[in-house]
Parts: structure tokens; C-alpha cells; sequence
């Protein structure tokens, strides 16, 4: 029964753009009557009322129920995309965030009237030191890629500050594009570096570029192949006798909380993903949080508002005469902020490690399972995730993206494909800790399937996906001429 | 713990086949010098119940928790939003989804982020809107980034004193490193954006003015394109309340080249500050220099009608140290928010909260000038306005708020430190007339 | 755009049942540690715990949330039940019934404790009587069927109370399947009335048949043919004069709001189903609510507790030395009535007005533009519903089910079928005024091509449904060797 | 109004086919002396937010308004709910979808209420659960009138004086107009039935027992069992508190015939006393005769495995005045509800949260007696017990009400006139200690 896989097919809905539902007339909403007289602007202000759609309120219920039926979210089944921690993201952090002494808050309400929720911030930015031994934590940047940006100005300050700005940054083929990308935002060029024949950085390499016109280096730890940067302390070390910075990209996280402190190895400036590790709803593209955690001698510099404890109340501090400013109108994403918290404070200490050894075992499991089904670059213990590729599918014109849409047939959500771009055609399958051992049984036993279905039937996967509402989009016809508006 | 679901046999049969003795044997790749000695120091864990009580007394020490009467907005605006919103938009289909990366099983997001877009064309009067971006404050920074970039000759951007200083200060920290500067234009005593202060300033690659702007006016647009026109530099709006284009004339029909926008009034909580939605729309022309997502329309190999992200040739995950923007995740949730929530108010409903706004906001400046207040302006506003207050008004102020939780106006002086005894008051369709009546007479 | 058929096909999950994604050892619970001392029970009074399924949180969230994509709900689409009323449950309603106020009240914290909960029930249950036209109205009943019952025990203790108890009921052909097994609970012989040729009582069969031993009459108005009983006042007239009473069988109460009120035409007893006109959620079989009005001679007999208000407080009352007693362990479905309350509240008397009025037209126009293409054994103008059969499609051999069935192919939910039973192969169509035009259109377009298709392509018809997860099943194995547990 | 689609011209286009002149020409078959003059005198209609200002002050007038402390069971208990459930439930594919007439579209339904039988099997130790019924007094009634009509030659049905008197006094309303009797066995002075008084019956048809009973206590079903062989009747217990079978002998072990229960323990609000969960179980002989609706599981026309209602022929809408019951819509979504909490807490989780319950029970007896009052019996309970309680305590639970929300015990009086100053006591995994120990230093 476990066995069979889960995707099938069923009765969904089309449903056609909103404004083709739209009807002169129909409002959605009913206003309170007012209480006070009109007063109408000067119409030499004044514009037609946008032509939004007019719908009835089970109008709009439908369209975005029949919307979300097309959907495929971690609640519907794994959804192993590496480097994306698709965990699950507990209700109960949904509950916690929709308080009204939360949702409902203005962030201008002064710091007497906002205890509960600078209390919160505090203590969250006490609990990210701690799991990633810092001295302090920002929780401003609202995503990952704004923490880099954070972590990079703070690096792009540090270096004013010591008088001699530098030009470079040295960036790993393995990086995510947003490393390079934020440095750039920093005036920093990058500096390709290639990860050596185990997937990983050779101190060597890394000293053969680093200089004194190179900033620093960005380190992604466990690196996107999955595999712990084990020189990591060397590399470090070389960089900060050149007087570099290490900035660390923590979006992998989740492989190892409770089993190495990024604070303590030499890392000066590390970014996390709230909305990977620490189980936050991605949102179909977000909001998430990427708070960043800097050593002692990096605080002078973080974002502010920074927040103080005094005895037992908290406040908001502005005058930081070092400080690269703000990255934020107000304070970052405090939605997401609470559902982290609630977080770490159901899991605990035991509940992390567990989360970052679980995961790392679903991992390997994975990659033990299939290293003979797909062919495995680099065939070593992983960290949460591991790196296959469609080399051994190739002799049947069957690519990463073919096995992709049929995993969909499946009822799988496929792996990240084509990232990292060291892997040719990389397969990139990160479980996450809240996959079961049955799941990722079938998930397992579907990847086997389409691997032999690629030898004997390889149509099934190049006419892929067939369940889903629509097939293969045509992405060259989008991007050509591109449609962005109804 | 109820979010893992390995059993002790799972385990042991797991690490059988993984080659690993022991939980901690996957680990032997890590140096034992890496390694954490000890335990993480974190508080024991919580039980979902304790949880509750916990968070619930953490909510409790924020005066939101109760029924307050909000009358500040600057940048954070207290409206009705409906239930079905956040009904539908926790539709576990929806929030637990990543970034759309294939398409086949996100036509949901895809469709409704295309919608979205649309509807902030709609909106906004502008040929493009992007599928957002983290807030108004760094849409903005990233408008600025699109004028220097564009306008090589240029290394200044022309920053309106009156656009919310959140977002100066951003634009600030993005141009630190880069070398571009950025210029004030100050404010006239009218508290609108000084033109002829502009017109005198040189060397700038485009100009930003907030409309309506912090003090809550509304900027004569037209006379800016005008300038940015004869100096051919880029013309930038922004604006912080969404709703104020359910009544005025929208930036695209002054010529904006960009606009950079704040969501949040459409259908999102203020949950002190975030996550709002950052609005980001421009001209065709500017098409391939807009950063983030993008959802276009197209074809599936059947010849239905379908929706992927587009365009991506812009982005860090294709261009990398060459993408407009490092952005990635962005605020899709929230996008998808407003598509529902301006979908509900649809097209009578966002002019008829509109013009309430504006409405009560008339009103209680009338209501606070009969209390002794002095109106600190004469222009036309939307739903903000800036008062002189009376000299004992902020006890009273502190005072309200610990008997009534009614929050009276935003102080300036931390802003504008010229402006002492003066308050930014905003009302939205929320406030009644009794609650401003209330308030009049209070501070009276 | 707008006239494509809604049905489609998408990826769903397979999902076996729940405990075969049980592994022991697994639970979804964090409980609190105990603060006091384990008190173990003698081990003679325990048993082995319930061998329930032992999941993770993702398992059982993965798992409602497979087979909720398996149903279809009025936020689907399309839901024309006739006798039914499915119309669009608003959402702001069960955020009103969720408030910790309503949720958490415990039915014995006493009536000073619990005044928010009394008034609320004082008023819907005035608003009610205004709505009907009746005296009064008891909430207690948890269903029609509960509400039919204790509309018939009234009856019942009514007749005890004048002396002499009759032995008979006449129920009309029509009515519905409740209304003689309500009846024969309370001891009455169901005497059967045919309906006249134009589909609705005639004053002479009723005249016939009503007699000293008849204790009433069960009329449903409108009835279920969809059909307004014109002579209901002269029926009235008639069983009174016999000493009979008449019950009102309310659940089609939605054609009528504001146009007519049952209680005074001669109507003496009335249930109505807040899960139909009301717009409570009927939760794929309830719960709902059966409140019942009287006139103002059966009050005395209404259950306890009754509520009284004095002054400006409320006070549940229990010394009515007549009353029928007590059919619910506590009041009725308060949570279900908080919902009601608040529909009626956000209508007002014009909405209500407007909801029967536009339930009514959407009726008619699916009537008149369907009856062309399907019998319609009564041609005369129906209230909010209409009742088609297959007598034209006989003849390609197609039923009433087949072409039920066949909707759900085109993406809509099909009418009652097989009922009412005076109509053979009853296809009975209830809109509801929720449904807007083009959704209507729609619909009307999916019968026709059916229609269409029972001539040229009758397998379409009898193979179907194809798009559901499962096609038809076998009901008559599952009743002949039921299995009812796993 | 928002509920309503139509627009002007939709009802002049519709009206023109209907051949109607107008929306009230629809009615013309309505014979004018029937029809309304004059509108409904109801509210104005209010907006959304009108009507969350009004509920919200209706739901402040009741005390669990706010945090409270329920140390009142007697049928509808104070348990924790986990976030899951209502989320889960109020997807709307569940709430918003009609009894599963369809199968087809259905199988959401279908194979959760399959489940929540099975579960409930397993819990009560049954061989057939039906799919619910509206609360354990109906489902009560609906068993003896069962037991009447399979035993004809006798009218009447003993049931013990501890069954919770609202469902004695349902038992007695839908017996009343049967000519069939409910006789009442009275309580021994442990605060048990008392089995010697029913030996003496005659002419009964049936025997209902509670266990946990009214009083908390649990009850030999084992000698009752005998009795019902002796006398060859039915054997029908009841219970109100479902989580006492994570750790009691189930019914089903003694051999009961029927079992009527309460579920509302099993994840469902208290709401105010409904709706909860009546539950209805019996063996294998009595399939026949149980009322209401069966899920079963059978196989598609391909083969697969599907679920569909079934033995429907016993039934109202196929049996009409014949049917086992008039029961149709019943507690379904409430089922459903069951079985997601069953399925959260699981076999582990039910047994936990058990035995905290009694844990919690045993202490709060013991801070009571320590505070005063009187342990009234002796025999064992689960987490209910009655207390008789000190003169003065009357007004201090008044004042505990008031000052601490705390509701401290059910008076017992009204219900049993005998026992003045007796009080009902109940605690749950949701009472801590602390909130136990408080309660008995006030009333000490
Ligand atoms: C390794 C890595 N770094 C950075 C990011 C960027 O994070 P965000 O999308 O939150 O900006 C990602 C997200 O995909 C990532 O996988
Ligand atoms: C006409 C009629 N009467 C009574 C009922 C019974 O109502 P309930 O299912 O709430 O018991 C129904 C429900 O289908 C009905 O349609």
C-alpha cells in the first residue's frame, strides 16, 4: 500500500483569468455606512478608480480555491528541493504570528507600547547567536539574499573603517548566484574560485587567489554539493592573514545546528534562512527572514534599529556611528521573526540537533539508495543534501529535466535541477528531517522507476508531466515575447 | 517531538544502509575541531500548550493585543481586511510552496502573481509591476540603483526630503558602497517637495518624490516629470498608503518611469512593520532592467494557456555577479494577499474606501483644529496630515494611550527636528467619528 | 473564456488509510510534562490503550490534506442540490463562532457567566420569528430532522393536552424522507397524500383524507417539487377544522424570506434548517440546526430550557410544566447558531429579501433554459428549485445518474437524483442565489452538450465519471458484505 | 451585498428568460393574502466589521471571553486542541461539501469518516461505529429505542440514575409519545448503580448504564453485563468523557450491545454545549438496526478501492416511515474532526493524556480535602469526583468566578436535590497544579 506511489489523477478546475469573472457592479465587500460627511477632493486630483474586478465574495473564494488546487505545497507531499529546506512549517507558528498582539502592532508605537514583540526580537537574536556562536544578530534583512547584501555592506564597512577599501571577493563555483550578485550590490568583483576533486575548497586554491586587494570570501558551509567544507578553519585562517573577512552563507543550516557553531571556526558574518531552517512558510516565493550574525568586533557596524536590554525592559537604539544603516523601514520581517521563535522554543536544544542529525540521515539514506541509479559525482558522506546527476541517463537522451517532470507524475515535487552548476545536470535532492522513512521510500522506489522507465520507455518521460493541469510550458515564447500583464 | 517522525527502527535501519554507525558517525566528515562541545544553551522546549501561553503573555505586552485606535499611519496603515483573506491565502497549497520553479504544479502561485501584476499596473497606471519586492524602502533603493545604473553620466540621485526617511535611509545604505551619492531636495512651507530646489541640481541620474509624501500631500507629479523631462533623468514615485490610487490620479498618468510602492494597505497586517510588500512597477522600456520576479504568459506544449517565470536572464541565479539585483526570495505571499484582497474590493469598493479615508481624515483634522490644534499646512492631503499640537499635548498623548489605547499622531521631531509639537495623524476607514470626537475632546 | 467547462484534470495523492502510515513509537503531540505526581488507576479498570495510528504532525497534516483535495465543496464550484440550499458559506461567519467567547463557553458556567451566548440566542431566535412569522422559537434542535421531531412531539403533546390523542399523519408525496420517520417516531401512521396534477396539494384530497383520528398534516412549502403550495391556506383551514395541526417543513425556506411568512397562512409548526438557509456550513453531513417556531397555543410545549429575557438579562427557564422536555444534552448547536446570527445580521432584511428573490429567478432561468433539452414533468413557474427528469434521454438508454454522473466531468456537483419521488428519474436543480449568471450559464451549457452527448456518444455518459480520483462505485457489494471498519 | 452576484443587468437578462416582468412577478403564483406586506423587521444589515465589533462585545459578556480556569465537566470538557485541527477541518473542501451523495467526489469524506469508524471501533472495542449522531443523548435515546423494539415483549428500558440527567430527561422526551418507559435505577451510597435494584426489574427491555458515570466514577460493567444475559436484554452504556478510554476496559471488552458517547473531548470546542460529537457504536448482530449513516468501503468500476455510504435501506430517505431513525444530517464534520485528533494524539498520545487527566483528578481531590471539603464517595473516577463542599463555599466560588475566572465545581443540587452542597469537580491536562493549589488556599 505504502508502495504504491501517490500521484493519480483527479478532478480540478479551470478557471479563467480574475477579471474575465468580473461583472459591472459586483463588490466583494461591504463598507460600514459612514459617519462623517464626504469631502471630496479637488478633482484636479483626481483619477478614475483603477479598473480592478468586480466579483461577488464567492467569486473571489472560488477563483483563489480553484488557484491553490494547482498548487503543490510541502503539505501536499516531499518536496525534496536542495538547497530549499522544504520542511514542514508547523501550524501552530501560524496561530502564534496571527495574534493580535502581533499582527495587530504598529511598528511605530513607541518601545514602552511594544515590549511583547521587542522582547521577542531580543531574545530570538539571543537564541541565532547561540546556535550559530556569534556575539550578535541582526534580524533586519528580509530574506536570504538581503542578509548577504547586510553581511557584505558590513564587510564593505569594516574595510572603510580600517582605512583601505579592497576591490575583490573571492566566490566558489558552488555559490548560490546570490552571493556574487550581493557582492556585486557591494562594488566588490568576484573572484571565480573552483571547488577542488572531493567538492570541496582546497586551502591552497584559496590562498593562490586571496590577497590584499580581496575582501574576503563567501563560504556556503555544508556548500551546495551537500559536503562539509572541511577545511574550513585553514581557509579562515588564510583569508584573515590577509587581512579578509570570511562571510558565511548559512542557508544550510539545518545540516548541522547543534553539531557546528559557524561562530567558532572563523567565520566573521553569517546569513540564515528563517524560512528554510527554521521551518517558516516559504510562500510560494516568500516573505522569509535572513538575519545575520556577526563576531564582537563586527557589531559596530550592524543595521540599525539595534536592539538593548536595560534590567528587564527593551528598547531600540539608533545612534551607531559605525553602522551601515538600515536595510528595512521598519524592523524586517517580524511576521516571519515569530514563527521562527516558536520555532526553536518547541523544538529545543535536543529538538535542533535531532532536526540536523535526522536530516542528515535522510540524506544519505537517499544517496545510498540511489548512487546506483544515478550517477553520483561525488560519492561521499553528505551533509542534508546530495548531488546526483543524469550522466548514466544521457546514452538514452533522457535529461535532469526529464526525470524531473516525470517525478511530478509521481506525485513528487522533483529536486532542485541544474544548481549547483558545477554538476552538469545536477539533481539536487535535499529530504529535510520531517520526510518519513516511508515517504522517502517512495520517493526512492520513483526515482528507480523513472530511471528504468528511461531505458525502456523513455517517452513516458519526455512527454512529462501528464497529471498535472498543464504540461511543459513553452518558457523561450514567454521570455521572447514576454506577456506580463492581462 | 511531533515534527519527527523517525522511530528508533527507522533509524537503525537507515544508518544500515547509509554505511553510519551512529547518528553522530554522519558526521565524520566534520574535523572534530569544528565540532560543538556540549549541548546548545536554548530554553527546554515547549509543549504546543505552554506555547500558547507563553506567546499569548508575549502578545499581551504589546498594547496591539487589545483593541486600540490607531491614528498613525507613516508607512503602516490600520485597515479593515476581510476574513476571506487570510482564510484563503493560508490555504496550505498556497503558503507552503516554494518560489515556482516548476511550473507545471505552481500554476496556482503563477496565475495569481500574474493576476497581481496586472492588477498593479491597474493600479499604479504603469506598463510593468514586478512580483514584488521586500518592502517600499528597498524597491525604492533598487529605483534609484536602475537611474545611476541607466545614466552613467550621473552618479547623484535626487531624494525629496518628504519621502519617508525609512526609505532615505535605505537608499543611504544601498549607495554607501557604490559610490553614487544621494542629494536632498528640501521641502517649501507648503510641505511639498521644493521644485525649484530641484531644478537648480545638477549631475543627477533621476529624481524620487513621494505622493502623496510623508507629511501626507500630494505632489504636483506633473511639474516633476516636467523637470526630469528637461533634464533627462529618470522620474521616480513612491508612495507608502496603496489605497490613496483608489482615489487620485495615478503616477503612471504623470509619466513616472518608476514607481516604488508599499502594499501593506492591501490586505496585509501591520505586524509591526513586516512583512509588508514592496511595490516596484516601471515603463516597458525598463523592462529588462527590473530586478526580481517576473511571471509572464505562455504556452504548454498542448497549446494551453499557462504561466511561468520569465525574464530570468536578469536575475543572480542566471547572471549572477551580473544580475540587476541579488534578489531571490521576495515577499510572494503578500503579493498574492493583495491580489485577493484588491480582487474583493474590486472596483467600487477600493474608490468608496478611498474617498472614506479621505473622508475621516478631513474630518479629524477639523475635529482636532476645533481642540486647539494648529493645522501645520494648507495642502491637499489624502489620509495623513501634520499638526502643531498644543505644548501639554504630549502627556495627554501618553495619557490616551494607557486609558483609551488611542495612539494620537506620530511626533516628528525625531525626523524633522525643527518641526517640535508637531504630529503626523493619519485615519483610516476605521476610526469612527465617536473615536475622533472622543479624542477631540480629550485633548481639548 | 468564460464558457469552458470548468472540470479539468490534475495531480492529486493517492493516500492510504490512516493507520497504515502508522510506525510505533510515532505521535504528533507535544504534551505538557506533569506538574504533579503519576496516579496510577487500579489495573483491574484498565485496558491496553486504543490502537490508534501513530504519526508524525506532517504525516496526519499530509493526510487531511490529500483527502480533502478528493472532495468538492460549494468553494469549489457549482453545487446545485436541489433541497439542499448549498449556497456560499461565508468565511466571516465561522470567525465569529471561533472567538474564544463563543468556543470556549462551557454550557454550565451559569447564566450570569454566559449572558453574551443568551442574548445572542434571545435574539436569533426573535429574529427567526420575525423571519417565519411565528410566536416563538426554540434553537434546541440539532438538525431538520431533530426539528421535525420536535415539531411532531409538540403536535403530539398538543393532542395529549386536548384529551384525546390521534393515531395518523398525512403526509404528502412529496415531502421528504424525514418527515414520515419523524412522524412514525412520535407513534403516527403515515397516511400518504398524492400531490394534483399541477404538482401541488389539492384542498379535496386533503379534505378526504383529514379526519378526528388525523393528528395533522407534514407540508413542506415551498415542496420539493420547487413548486409554491398555492392552497395552503385553505389545506390549513381544513385540518384545523378537524382539530388538526399543521407542520411546516421550513428547509425550503430560502424561496421565501420576506415574501411570505409560514406562520401566518395557517401553519402551526415549523422547523428550518440554518445549514441551508442560513448559510451555516453543512460539513460534508453536518452538523447543523433545526430550530422550530410555533404559534402562540403551542408555546407551552416547546423543550426546555427556554429562554426568558427580564429586563436586560437573559435566564434559561425549565418550569414548563407542559413542555415536550429536553433533545439535546445542553441547548441545541450553539456554535451553528452563531453562524446564522451572524448571516442575518450582515443581510438585514432587504438582503434577505433579495436572496430569496435572486434563488427564485436563478431557478427559473435554468428552468426555462433547460426545458428544451430535459423533461420537465411540472411546466409552471417554480421557486428556487426545479425538477427535471431523464424521460426524454430513456431513449438513448441514459439515466437521470448517468448524466449526474457525467457532470462531474464538466467540473459541477449534480443535482438530487431520485428525488423527489413522484418524479421518476428526478433531476432536481437548486441553484441557490449565490451562483451568478455566467456560473449558471455555465452549468446550463455542461447539460445541454450532455444532453447532447446521451444522443451521439452515450458511453461518455455511462462510463462516467473519468475525471474523479475514482469512477462509480459498487454500492451494491458495499451493502451486501458491508465493510464498515478497517 | 456581497453574497449576491447579480447585477442589474444579469436579473434584467435572466428576468426576460424566465418570462417574468420583474422580481416580484416571479412570486405571481403566490396567492396575494399569503404574501408578506410590508418588509421584515430585522437590524440594519452591518458590515463586516460592524458585525466583529458587535460579536465581539456579545462574546465579552461571556466569562470564557477570557483566559479561563473549567474545573466543570458533567459533559462537556475543558481539552487542549491541537493548531492542526482546526486548520485541517475548516479547509473548505471538507466544511462547505454536502453529505457524500456523490462518492465520486466524495472519497475526502468518504475515507475520513471510514477512518474515524475504525478508530472509533478501536476505541470503544465495537465491531461498528456509525458516522455520528448530534450528542451522546440523542444517540442514547436512539439505543434504547432500539432495545425496545428488538425486545417487544417488553416497554420499558431501565437506565441508572448516574446517566447524565440531560440525557435521562432526552430518553424520557423521545419515549413519551411511544407508550414505552424509562425506569430509573437508582445509586448506592459509593455513588454507583445500584445493581441489586436493577435485578429486581421487570418487563424491561434493555438497561442503559454511564460509565464513567454522572459522578465520575467507574462502573462495574462486568456485573452488569451478567445481568442484561440473565434477563436476555440489551446491554447499552454510555459515556461523556471519549479520553477516558486511553486508558479504562473499553465497553466493548464487557460485552456491551450498544454504546452511545459524547465526543466532544475528541478535539471539538466546547461551544457553548454544541454542536459535539454523539458517537453510537454496536456489535456485528445489531448492523441492522443502528441509525444513521454507514461509510463503507468498496471498489471502483476499475478496481480501485473507494468508499461510498452504505446499508442505506435502513434509512429515512429510502425507508421513509419505516426507517430505523429519522436521522439525516448528523454531526459530520465533528466526526472528521475526531478523527484528526485521534489520528494527532495516537495510540501514545491518548494514553498520555489519560492517565494526566486522572493525575490531575487524584491531586485536585487531594488539594480540596486538604482545603476542606468532604470526598462525598469513594469508589474509583477517572478526572471527574463530587466534594461536599464547606458551608461557606457557595459565595467563594461566586468570588473565584469574579476574581479569578475560576470555576470551581458544578452544584449538584439541581440535579440531585439530596445533595446540597455537593459539587462536581472535574480536572483536565489543561489545569496546572498551580491553578489547583490556588483554588485550595482560597477556599480553605
Ligand atoms: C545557498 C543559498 N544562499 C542564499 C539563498 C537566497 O535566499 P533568499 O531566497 O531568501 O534570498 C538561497 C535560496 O535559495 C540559497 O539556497
Ligand atoms: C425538505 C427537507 N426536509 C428535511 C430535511 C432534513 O434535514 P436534516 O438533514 O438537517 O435533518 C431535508 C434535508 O435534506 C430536506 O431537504
Amino acid at each position: 500500500m505504502m508502495t504504491r506511489r501517490p500521484g493519480t489523477k483527479g478532478l480540478i478546475f479551470n478557471e479563467p483569468n480574475v477579471w474575465d469573472k468580473s461583472r459591472e457592479g459586483r463588490c466583494a465587500i461591504s463598507l460600514p455606512k459612514s459617519d462623517v460627511e464626504r469631502a471630496p477632493l479637488d478633482p484636479a486630483l483626481t483619477g478614475d478608480a483603477p479598473d480592478l474586478p468586480q466579483l461577488s465574495e464567492l467569486d473571489v473564494v472560488r477563483h483563489y480555491t480553484r488557484l491553490s488546487q494547482w498548487n503543490f505545497g510541502v503539505d501536499s507531499g516531499m518536496y525534496p528541493l536542495g538547497s530549499c529546506t522544504m520542511k514542514y512549517n508547523p501550524k501552530t507558528n501560524e496561530v502564534q504570528a496571527a495574534r493580535q498582539g502581533f499582527a495587530g502592532a504598529h511598528p511605530l508605537a513607541g518601545d514602552e507600547c511594544s515590549q511583547g514583540a521587542l522582547r521577542l526580537m531580543y531574545d530570538l537574536e539571543q537564541y541565532l547567536a547561540e546556535i550559530t556562536g556569534f556575539d550578535a544578530v541582526t534580524l533586519q534583512p528580509a530574506a536570504g539574499a538581503h542578509g548577504e547584501l547586510t553581511g557584505m555592506l558590513i564587510i564593505h564597512a569594516y574595510h572603510a573603517k580600517q582605512g583601505r577599501q579592497r576591490s575583490k571577493i573571492i566566490i566558489p563555483d558552488t555559490a548560490h548566484g546570490t552571493n556574487p550578485a550581493s557582492a556585486t550590490l557591494c562594488g566588490y568583483k568576484s573572484v571565480n574560485l573552483k571547488s577542488g576533486p572531493k567538492g570541496i575548497l582546497e586551502p591552497e586554491a584559496v590562498a593562490a587567489v586571496m590577497d590584499e586587494e580581496t575582501a574576503g570570501i563567501m563560504i556556503t558551509n555544508p556548500n551546495t554539493l551537500g559536503l562539509f567544507e572541511e577545511n574550513i578553519k585553514e581557509i579562515c585562517e588564510i583569508v584573515h592573514a590577509k587581512g579578509g573577512l570570511v562571510y558565511g552563507d548559512g542557508a544550510n543550516m539545518n545540516a548541522i545546528m547543534g553539531v557546528v557553531k559557524p561562530g567558532t571556526v572563523g567565520i566573521d558574518v553569517l546569513h540564515l534562512n528563517l524560512h528554510k531552517t527554521f521551518s517558516t512558510p516559504h510562500g510560494g516565493g516568500g516573505p522569509g527572514s535572513g538575519p545575520v550574525a556577526v563576531t564582537r568586533e563586527l557589531i559596530p557596524f550592524l543595521p540599525i534599529p539595534r536592539l538593548e536590554k536595560e534590567l528587564d525592559t527593551f528598547k531600540f537604539v539608533t545612534d551607531c556611528p559605525d553602522t551601515i544603516g538600515r536595510l528595512h523601514t521598519f524592523y524586517g520581517h517580524f511576521g516571519v521573526m515569530v514563527r521562527a521563535y516558536a520555532y526553536i522554543l518547541t523544538m529545543g536544544a535536543k529538538g535542533l540537533l535531532d532536526a540536523s542529525r535526522l536530516a542528515v540521515l535522510n540524506a544519505n539514506y537517499i544517496k545510498e539508495s540511489l548512487k546506483n541509479t544515478l550517477n553520483l559525482p561525488y560519492d561521499r558522506p553528505c551533509m542534508h543534501e546530495c548531488v546526483f546527476n543524469d550522466a548514466r541517463q544521457q546514452a538514452h537522451h533522457i535529461t535532469t529535466m526529464d526525470m524531473a517532470k516525470r517525478l511530478l507524475d509521481y506525485g513528487f515535487h522533483p529536486p532542485t535541477v541544474y544548481f549547483p552548476l558545477v554538476v552538469e545536470g545536477a539533481f539536487m535532492v535535499e529530504p529535510t528531517e520531517t520526510e518519513s522513512k516511508e515517504d522517502i521510500d517512495q520517493f526512492i522506489d520513483a526515482v528507480k522507476a523513472i530511471a528504468k522507465e528511461a531505458e525502456t520507455d523513455p517517452e513516458k518521460l519526455t512527454r512529462a508531466p501528464v497529471l498535472p493541469k498543464v504540461t511543459r510550458l513553452d518558457e523561450v515564447a514567454a521570455a521572447r515575447k514576454p506577456c506580463l500583464r492581462g | 517531538m511531533r515534527y519527527l517522525p523517525h522511530t528508533q527502527e527507522d533509524i537503525q535501519k537507515m544508518l544500515a544502509v547509509a554505511g553510519s554507525s551512529s547518528l553522530d558517525d554522519l558526521f565524520k566528515t566534520i574535523p572534530d575541531a569544528v565540532k560543538v562541545k556540549g549541548g546548545l544553551n536554548l530554553p527546554e522546549p515547549m509543549s504546543e500548550w505552554e506555547l500558547n501561553d507563553h506567546m499569548e503573555k508575549l502578545a499581551s505586552q504589546n498594547i496591539a493585543c487589545k483593541a486600540y485606535t490607531c491614528l498613525i499611519g507613516a508607512g503602516s496603515y490600520d485597515h479593515y481586511i476581510p476574513a476571506i483573506i487570510p482564510y484563503l491565502v493560508s490555504r496550505s497549497e498556497f503558503a507552503t510552496a516554494y518560489t515556482p520553479y516548476q511550473p507545471e504544479v505552481s500554476q496556482g502561485t503563477l496565475q495569481g502573481i500574474y493576476e497581481f501584476q496586472t492588477m498593479i499596473t491597474d493600479l499604479l497606471g504603469m506598463d510593468i509591476a514586478t512580483a514584488s519586492h521586500y518592502d517600499c524602502g528597498t524597491a525604492l533603493a533598487e529605483c534609484a540603483l536602475i537611474a545611476l545604473r541607466k545614466n552613467r553620466k550621473a552618479d547623484k540621485i535626487a531624494v525629496s526630503d518628504l519621502v519617508h526617511p525609512g526609505h532615505r535611509q535605505i537608499i543611504e545604505t544601498y549607495l554607501k558602497p557604490t559610490g553614487y551619492e544621494m542629494v536632498l531636495i528640501p521641502h517649501t512651507r507648503d510641505g511639498l517637495t521644493d521644485i525649484a530646489a530641484l531644478e537648480a541640481m545638477d549631475g543627477i541620474a533621476g529624481l524620487a518624490v513621494q505622493s502623496p509624501n510623508f507629511f501626507g500631500h500630494i505632489e504636483d507629479l506633473a511639474a516633476f516629470k516636467k523637470i526630469a523631462d528637461d533634464k533627462k533623468i529618470l522620474f521616480i514615485t513612491s508612495f507608502t498608503e496603496a489605497l490613496a490610487w483608489g482615489v487620485l490620479k495615478k503616477p503612471g498618468s504623470f509619466g513616472a518611469d518608476l514607481v516604488a510602492g508599499e502594499g501593506q494597505s492591501l490586505g496585509i497586517p501591520k505586524s509591526f512593520g513586516g512583512p509588508g510588500l514592496g511595490l516596484l512597477a516601471g515603463t516597458s522600456k525598463l523592462m529588462r532592467d527590473l530586478p526580481g520576479r517576473l511571471v509572464g504568459r505562455t504556452k504548454d506544449a498542448n497549446g494551453q494557456d499557462g504561466y511561468v517565470l520569465t525574464l530570468s536572464t536578469r536575475e543572480q541565479h542566471i547572471r549572477r555577479e551580473k544580475a540587476s539585483s541579488n534578489i531571490c526570495s521576495n515577499n510572494g505571499l503578500n503579493a498574492m494577499t493583495a491580489a485577493m484582497y484588491l480582487s474583493t474590493i474590486g472596483k467600487i469598493g477600493i474608490r468608496e474606501i478611498a474617498q472614506l479615508n479621505h473622508d475621516k481624515a478631513i474630518y479629524l483634522k477639523s475635529a482636532l483644529t476645533g481642540a486647539g490644534f494648529e493645522p501645520a499646512f494648507d495642502s491637499p492631503f489624502f489620509n495623513e496630515f501634520v499638526m502643531k499640537a498644543p505644548r501639554d499635548f504630549s502627556l495627554k498623548r501618553a495619557d490616551l494611550i494607557s486609558r483609551h489605547c488611542l495612539f494620537a499622531g506620530l511626533d516628528l521631531a525625531p525626523y524633522y527636528p525643527e518641526l517640535t509639537d508637531h504630529y503626523l495623524f493619519c485615519a483610516t476607514e476605521k476610526v469612527s467619528k465617536e473615536q475622533m470626537d472622543q479624542l477631540a475632546k480629550e485633548v481639548a
